[in-house]
């Protein structure tokens, strides 16, 4: 038993340390503390510096242009990169469709795509959900069919996180109806500006603009974009869900916005005393502190395993189960810390004589309501529970 | 024993219900959420006609009614239109000002013929005691300086009622043409900062603090019957979509944790609108205080739980603002941030 | 809208009150204040008290000996008993077979049974429950098989909650295994010194015995002892669990509890203060105060609803369910304030200077899991939270 | 960072475990469970020759273990076991007399030649700055009076070490052949009460607060790890119950209500094992109190959670004497009230 991280594991942190504080702009952080969107130059501008230094793209392999690191390296650079309110790396290129490529696709996709990714040439964003096909991916409907050397594809995807940015979209389509449902699915690439591809956006509870609507019609794209086999998309779709999930519980994450709220409750005044001095708000911030030390050593002992090989479904999905009822409690106190003046829609023009509360804390209301997302996208809890119940009941 | 609404209310619950069923909907609500003053003007008037604002008022004071029953009935309803009117601000000025004699006022609000609301909380002042605006005298008329912070309807208001500091105790004052920061709120309405700089005021009470607690008191119970309105539509849409949503080639609904998760939901709610109908029937009472904390005790703890509960039985789906659903769990949950929190209140059932 | 009793109704409670103090001994009161079990002559003595009164019968009829209340004196007579600590009224005869022969039986079999329910001449117990059927009574296996004027019983029940005081017990039985498994059900009565009965207890997990196993070898009953038709018993069964169910809420007892909480929480020193000044003990006494005054008022709310003829198997799992949650709630706050003085084990003979806490407390942890039983018999909560499920998403 | 046991705590946990499985079944533990002293020497001394006793002392100081994992290592497999041995007492007393430099005491302790409590809490005294019990010098003894409430292991103990008031701070003292009043725990194991009434004493230490202090951090770490052993089982219990029993012609580990639930009982064991594993390494640190006392705080809150769903997912079984998970559970339920409750532990880490 031994929790303490290796001299060169230390050494290591120290060199992102260095790094972020070198290459994030004042301007990043503050938007970041203050939980505001970045432009999708900015998160360009970030890719770019991170590919520069050879440290974008986290899990590829170093042939392809990997950093080489380890489950410790990959959590220690999340975390130091959450702690510092670093932007979040857009996933869908990097972590998603490259281990894919990286694993299913030919030599030639591989040698094409992957260095777009890497210097930002490409977008790519994600068709995964449909209306009627969120949790339940087997009966999504968007057909693609073989019309000589071309797919031809009708349908329409939801969720699409930065599509909106995106030139490159990866979708999961049904070319085959016969067999089970999950049979008939194959695994595409396409691009956003091809004709018969229409974006719209969906507006978010809190008023932001994240995810998107994609409808295809008629869209065709080359044979040559499919990846893998026809029709065995669904074990790509497998491989990405059980494929070893970064930074699943977020620890980082919410270790920064425990951080934050404990210093706003030193700020703000609540019957005449500071918030912190409250018994009741005290005790459930130390709750959440402890339920958060706790998911730390979770996290660490699950990397730890993984790291000799014994990491599972069931892990990552308890990962994720606490550590998003860790953080939206985290959020949701942090909204209850500013009492009334959580009301005020955080707008760009609110005039500065309307805030009376600490900047990073203004859109505390907006990030709480928008952060329910986190039990929901990506597999919802109860959708992990159900994982976590088939392991422990034996299916 | 009787928990039937007396037929004079049950009346006034219809209208409201059937008025914002045909006058307000979504799209009237998504309308007026973006500019100031966030609520119809128009449909205010019209609201007022119906003789909301004088339902608030008990008749020896100038309105109609002014039980907690009536303002339940009626907030309940707003609640369940989700109505971003600023009724809360309404009922709390009108009682202020019919407790301070101010007739002639009082007369003006009932009829629709003036709009104004009730400033008393500061940014580091969340209690009576706590209260730095001061006001003093010159000449013949008030003085008053400090700052109010979220006053609820307050954009487009024709004036304020503002708790301030004199030598002994807190004055109310009526302050015309407010200078005021207006912005809309993340749940629907609008609210402001209120800059008093030297502005001019009239006095409606020297002695105002039990006065101006009773209004508040009379707030809170409203919003607590507003959540109950708010609930009930959100466990309903919860039962409603569970029903139509297939996945795995079945109706969610036939799941079984997500059932026994809505009858908690369900089981919650019905918890209060008990506990509101027992703080209704205590408004006026000595015991109106605690009975009335307790109310919103519940309610911010169930309100909680129902409206997060309602975001992930809805998946992708509620959390998107065009889904209905989601505004009401917006609302639920702020209900919870005005006049005082679930810890604020708990507070006040403890020390009671 | 009116929270108030009428002016008659408060009468009828000082009539109860006044019945009370004068029947009630201090050896019985001491007892249910101390959560102790009554002696089987304690409980006969109570019933010949309130029987002599005309109250002991409450859901009969008056031409059978029942007092002819509404719900509304219900509430009222089993609230004052639960803040009196008066004994609980064993309900196998009174409230549950007395409804059933009411409803079901021969005018032979009420003239016989009811007057020797009342007098206690008899004490019936239930045999419902069998050890692979709990919940689920249709899969019930105890057979009873006709031969001549007979039956033939073999079987085995359990969870018979007092059967070792009683003489009698009413059982459902399989006569039939044709149709669905409710089909072949009857309901019949037993005399429990009848040869080849044998009753086994079965002990708690506090260590106390309440409950019992019944086992039937060869048990012959005459046929006469059949109420209802043969191979309906299933429809008695359900009206005894729709069946308005008296006193489900609980809400005098956990009032009586709460109380008795809030005295000791004055009395016992924490931290070198009373207990009720540490904040976050004392904020959760005020928050199941609160739940309790919301559950005091639905429970009038549906007792008021049913007094119109509007309550619903609905209404009862939601008294039953929040009803039990918040007793427990109490019983668990009412352990958890006694600290380490909790443990020791309550027998008889522990000597008077063993004990730390008041007398009344000292079965608080005993109370507290002998009390995890609400939840569970009587229809689990989550069987209640079945029905309600029906009702509201329609079946 | 390595989360696997060492080759020779990998032993020591083994070896208890068999013992345990193969030398204290349930049919063993009922048969201590009613009569004085609540344990079985013989069993006893077999731990003891098994080096439990030991384990928990420091090497320098007598004994061959002593760290936080040598600690947690054997309590987790007592409670996997649910020893009723009174290891906790052993634990504490045997860390106290050692940190008093009293060698030939730990010496006669490690080897099993004597048994003793640590007596520190009273009626009223729930922390040491609160303790009553006062000590004089009278010639060369010293004389207690006072009482000491539900001392763990007192019940057939050869001695008990007492924390009693000096003119200045704590001291710690020996007495043998103690008044008691002893009884049984509702969870299993003996306790009693210390009656002082002039007891002759031995003096280990004048100055004893922070070495008692220490002791009790331990016996904390302990009782988490007990914990966390006593969870492994009821979760695996519930599991393997709800595989096997069926209803409506089912098994009940179909219904999805009840899988959901489980889920999170596993969740919570799992978070438990991670902040005992993070209090065992701050054993002996400047931040040992403070993770010791989240970790028994997280213990207090999930320990009522597991225990409660797993009686209430057994129905009627979990309910009667004769299943073990009962016992597990009333075990798990008690821990919260040993060594200061979940109430008491958030009080210490709102206070670090």
């Amino acid at each position: 038993m031994d929790l303490s991280f290796t001299p060169e594991e230390e050494a290591f942190r120290a060199e992102v340390r260095a790094f972020l504080s070198e290459n994030l702009s004042p301007e990043l952080v503050r938007k970041g503390r203050n939980s505001e969107s970045l432009t999708k130059e900015e998160m360009e501008g970030w890719h770019a510096r991170l590919n520069a230094r050879g440290w974008l793209a986290v899990t590829w392999p170093t042939e392809y242009g990997g950093p080489g690191w380890g489950a410790v390296e990959r959590h220690i650079f999340d975390e130091e990169c959450a702690l510092a309110n670093a932007p979040r790396i857009v996933p869908f290129g990097l972590n998603m469709l490259g281990p894919v490529l990286i694993k299913f696709g030919t030599n030639k996709q591989r040698a094409e795509i992957l260095p777009r990714i890497l210097d930002g040439s490409d977008w790519w964003c994600q068709g995964y959900s449909e209306p009627g096909a969120g949790s339940d991916l087997a009966s999504l409907k968007t057909r693609a069919v073989r019309d000589g050397g071309d797919y031809v594809i009708n349908g329409q995807k939801t969720w699409t996180t930065l599509g909106q940015h995106a030139n490159k979209i990866f979708c999961l389509v049904r070319t085959s109806t016969e067999g089970k449902p999950q049979e008939g699915i194959s695994f595409v690439l396409v691009d956003m500006d091809a004709p018969g591809v229409e974006l719209r956006p969906i507006k978010l509870l809190e008023g932001g603009h994240e995810v998107n609507e994609v409808f295809f019609t008629d869209v065709r794209v080359p044979v040559e974009n499919l990846v893998g086999e026809e029709n065995k998309g669904w074990t790509i779709a497998k491989y990405l869900l059980t494929h070893e999930r970064t930074n699943i519980a977020g620890v980082g994450f919410s270790t920064r916005d425990l951080e934050k709220l404990k210093d706003l409750s030193q700020m703000l005044v609540r019957a005449g005393r500071p918030l912190a001095q409250d018994p009741l708000f005290a005790a459930e911030m130390a709750e959440v502190e402890i339920d958060l030390e706790a998911l730390r050593v979770t996290n660490l002992r699950m990397l730890s395993a993984a790291k000799e090989g014994a990491a599972s479904g069931t892990q990552s999905s308890m990962l994720k189960i606490k550590g998003t009822v860790i953080r939206q409690r985290v959020l949701s106190l942090t909204r209850t810390a500013l009492g009334a003046a959580a009301a005020p829609f955080p707008v760009e023009d609110l005039p500065e004589n309307a805030v009376t509360v600490p900047e990073d804390a203004r859109r505390a209301a907006a990030s709480y309501f928008n952060n329910r997302k986190l039990s929901i996208f990506g597999g919802s809890n109860e959708i992990q529970r159900n994982i976590i119940a088939k392991d422990l009941f034996g299916g | 024993m009787d928990f039937n609404l007396t037929e004079d209310r049950q009346m006034l619950s219809n209208t409201v219900r059937r008025y914002l069923a045909d006058q307000y909907d979504f799209d009237t609500r998504y309308g007026v959420l973006d500019a100031a003053p966030f609520h119809s003007p128009a449909k205010w008037a019209e609201l007022s006609e119906l003789g909301l604002i004088g339902a608030f008022v008990p008749e020896q004071q100038g309105g109609f009614g002014g039980t907690g029953f009536d303002i339940t009935t009626i907030f309940e309803e707003l609640g369940r239109g989700l109505c971003p009117e600023p009724m809360l601000a309404a009922l709390m000025s009108a009682r202020a000002a019919a407790d301070c004699g101010a007739a002639a006022l009082v007369e003006e609000l009932v009829t629709g013929g003036k709009r104004i609301a009730l400033a008393v909380f500061e940014p580091d002042a969340d209690s009576l005691a706590l209260i730095r605006t001061s006001a003093d005298k010159s000449g013949d008329h008030w003085v008053l300086n400090g700052r109010k912070s979220v006053v609820y309807g307050l954009p487009g208001a024709d004036g304020v009622l503002v708790a301030a500091r004199l030598d002994e105790g807190l004055g109310l004052f009526l302050v015309e043409n407010p200078e005021t920061v207006d912005y809309a709120m993340i749940d629907g309405g609008g609210a402001g900062e209120l800059i008093l700089d030297s502005a001019t005021a009239i006095c409606l009470s020297e002695n105002a603090g039990d006065i101006i607690e009773s209004a508040l008191n009379a707030g809170r119970l409203a919003l607590c019957a507003e959540a109950v309105g708010v609930m009930e539509v959100l466990v309903n849409m919860t039962v409603d979509y569970l029903k139509q949503r297939t996945q795995f080639g079945r109706p969610i609904a036939s799941f079984q944790a997500l059932q026994h998760r809505t009858v908690d939901m369900a089981i919650e709610m019905e918890q209060c609108r008990s506990i509101t109908i027992l703080a209704a029937s205590k408004l006026g009472s000595d015991a109106e205080a605690k009975y009335i904390a307790m109310a919103k005790n519940l309610i911010g703890r169930a309100g909680t739980m129902i409206a997060e509960e309602c975001i992930q039985l809805h998946g992708g789906i509620g959390m998107t603002w065009e889904y209905p659903g989601s505004h009401y769990a917006k609302r639920l949950m702020m209900i919870d941030h005005q006049l005082g929190d679930h810890y604020a209140q708990l507070h006040r059932v403890m020390a009671s």
